[in-house]
């Protein structure tokens, strides 16, 4: 069909700014349901072609064509630049704890992680993954962080239900705690 | 005792007392207080000995445990009490922190790993043509807007820019050099600023041009002066006329 | 063949500025010959493929990725189209490299953002973001631009001084906890 061809096109041209379905609908005088199904269709379809260089990936309501992951070390071999450092331990926790909880101030946070966390807050903000999201209703008002789009691009999330779930401490590992507890007093007893 | 420390660092107590943990292979919830305090204290004190700047919240862990140590040592004389005064195990206080901490530190590794996938995706830049004509009506964009799309521009590929086909320039020699300014200073009524001299910045260019006026001075070809220290200098035809 | 998804991804990330077959080449440890052979029929592949919705063409030696001529229309109602943004991605790109490198000239920001950027500086302008603030000491003399006021006041800071930091800052940090468990360790071993 030549929709797909049109909405590559789009896609092509509009490069990492991404369009939503609702703006490829108005230009292609479609539904937004028929361009999602449309969308949809190509995400599966560029990932399976082998002759493909690009796929289509969404993340919020944006579509976007990108390479193909698997071409990574290719397009790394001809790059200028080396790849933007990855997150740091710190930056990665808080982050984390931000994006389960949010909105979430700084204390929540600290409380959670045991240390200070002025520097990995200040580094998420800055790299546009978290941001301020008004303020809580608690002394002194302080501020509230939630991530942003930014935050969803960077981890490759549809959205925030996206994300991996959070490993609650399981069973086995209760059990486990039992079993040494009569060990522990014994040691204690010597 | 042969203990071996991971160099790595640590992301606060909590982490730390996490490594210890798993060093001591002993569970979360069954802390031996006394064991994993002896060994919080070493690296403390370590840290401290090696004049490293400790974060207070590890000191304030530190007496946190020390607390729980001295208790755990009281001889325990409340034994008919315990049955109706359920008093909380400070170990389960803490055993709730770590494993809260833990599953936001295992989060972090999950995150990482979908950062890594993330790094091997490539865009491009939008097309020109679609650079909006309009971007008008009150602005509605916020510092964490630009710093995203700082981010998005970084995550983008720069690729080596293909071998243009450029002009050579001609081969440069300090002779060549030399009389081209000559001519330049000839045809000047006045005397001419010495930057002014450097008509290009280029670096190969900018040795040549400076050799050569240090020939032509040498020959007494050119005149060099100043009016003061740190004024300008300026160059002018002359000296041999001859 | 999974040749074409590489040149593919090759040509996606290379933009408007085109690869050569010599670089792709190298990249592909290909030879010459193989790689123009290549793109010769994806050329063609790329043509008659009704699905797709963009084509390889060549100039001079240099080879890039485009969106198909009969799409046209379609890109020119896109751009037409009022952007729900106020500022385009690429006019955010630039204000950013403005803002932490000012006074800079044009020629820097396209080095650091890749492509032409007359229109981001011209719509940044007219929204008094930024502004000229002298000459380079370069040759031409080409124009510094530095942030405005008005910027200031649109993005809530204080001074240009209140921008946060764009890299995380702390290698230092890392490389003394290095130290100190180096050290930690001999202490042990003593």
């Amino acid at each position: 069909m030549k929709h797909e061809s049109i909405i590559e096109s789009l896609l092509f041209a509009a490069g990492d700014e991404g369009l939503t379905a609702g703006q490829i609908a108005e230009v292609m005088e479609l539904t937004v349901q028929e361009v999602q199904h449309i969308l949809q269709s190509m995400e599966r379809t560029f990932k399976q072609d082998e002759m493909r260089g690009t796929v289509v990936t969404s993340f919020g309501d944006e579509y976007r064509m990108m390479t193909k992951g698997e071409n990574a070390a290719f397009i790394q071999r001809l790059a200028e630049k080396p790849s933007p450092k990855t997150l740091s331990q710190a930056a990665l926790e808080t982050l984390a704890i931000i994006a389960y909880n949010q909105p979430v101030t700084r204390i929540e946070v600290e409380e959670i992680r045991g240390v200070k966390t002025e520097r990995p807050i200040a580094t998420l903000c800055a790299r546009g993954l978290i941001e301020e999201a008004g303020r809580a209703d608690a002394p002194g008002r302080p501020i509230l962080y939630a991530t942003t789009n930014e935050f969803l691009d960077a981890f490759q999330l549809k959205s925030i239900t996206d994300l991996p779930p959070l490993e609650e401490s399981d069973g086995a590992m209760q059990q486990e705690a039992d079993l040494f507890f009569g060990r522990f007093e014994e040691a204690l007893e010597d | 005792m042969e203990y071996k420390v991971k160099i790595d660092s640590f992301e606060g107590p909590l982490d730390l007392l996490l490594h210890l943990i798993g060093q001591l292979e002993i569970d979360i919830y069954d802390i031996p207080v006394s064991e994993i305090t002896n060994q919080y204290l070493l690296y403390v004190n370590t840290m401290q000995q090696l004049e490293l700047d400790v974060a207070s919240e590890y000191l304030v862990m530190a007496a946190t445990l020390i607390a729980m140590k001295s208790r755990s040592l009281l001889p325990d004389h409340s034994e008919e009490e315990e049955d109706f005064v359920e008093e909380e195990d400070p170990r389960e206080e803490l055993a709730r922190r770590l494993m809260e901490y833990k599953k936001y530190k295992e989060a972090a590794g999950r995150l990482h790993e979908l950062e890594e996938e993330r790094t091997k995706l490539f865009s491009r830049p939008p097309a020109d043509q679609l650079f909006g004509s309009n971007e008008e009506g009150p602005l509605n964009v916020s510092l964490f807007d630009m710093l995203g799309a700082f981010q998005k521009m970084t995550r983008r590929k720069k690729l080596a820019v293909p071998p243009r086909a450029t002009v050579r320039r001609e081969e440069l020699s300090v002779e060549k050099r030399m009389n081209l300014l000559k001519e330049k200073l000839r045809l000047s009524k006045e005397p001419i600023r010495f930057d002014d001299l450097f008509d290009s910045h280029e670096r190969d260019e900018l040795v040549v041009s400076f050799l050569a006026i240090l020939e032509l001075m040498k020959q007494n070809e050119i005149v060099v002066s100043q009016k003061g220290n740190f004024a300008d200098l300026y160059v002018a035809a002359g000296g041999n006329q001859t």
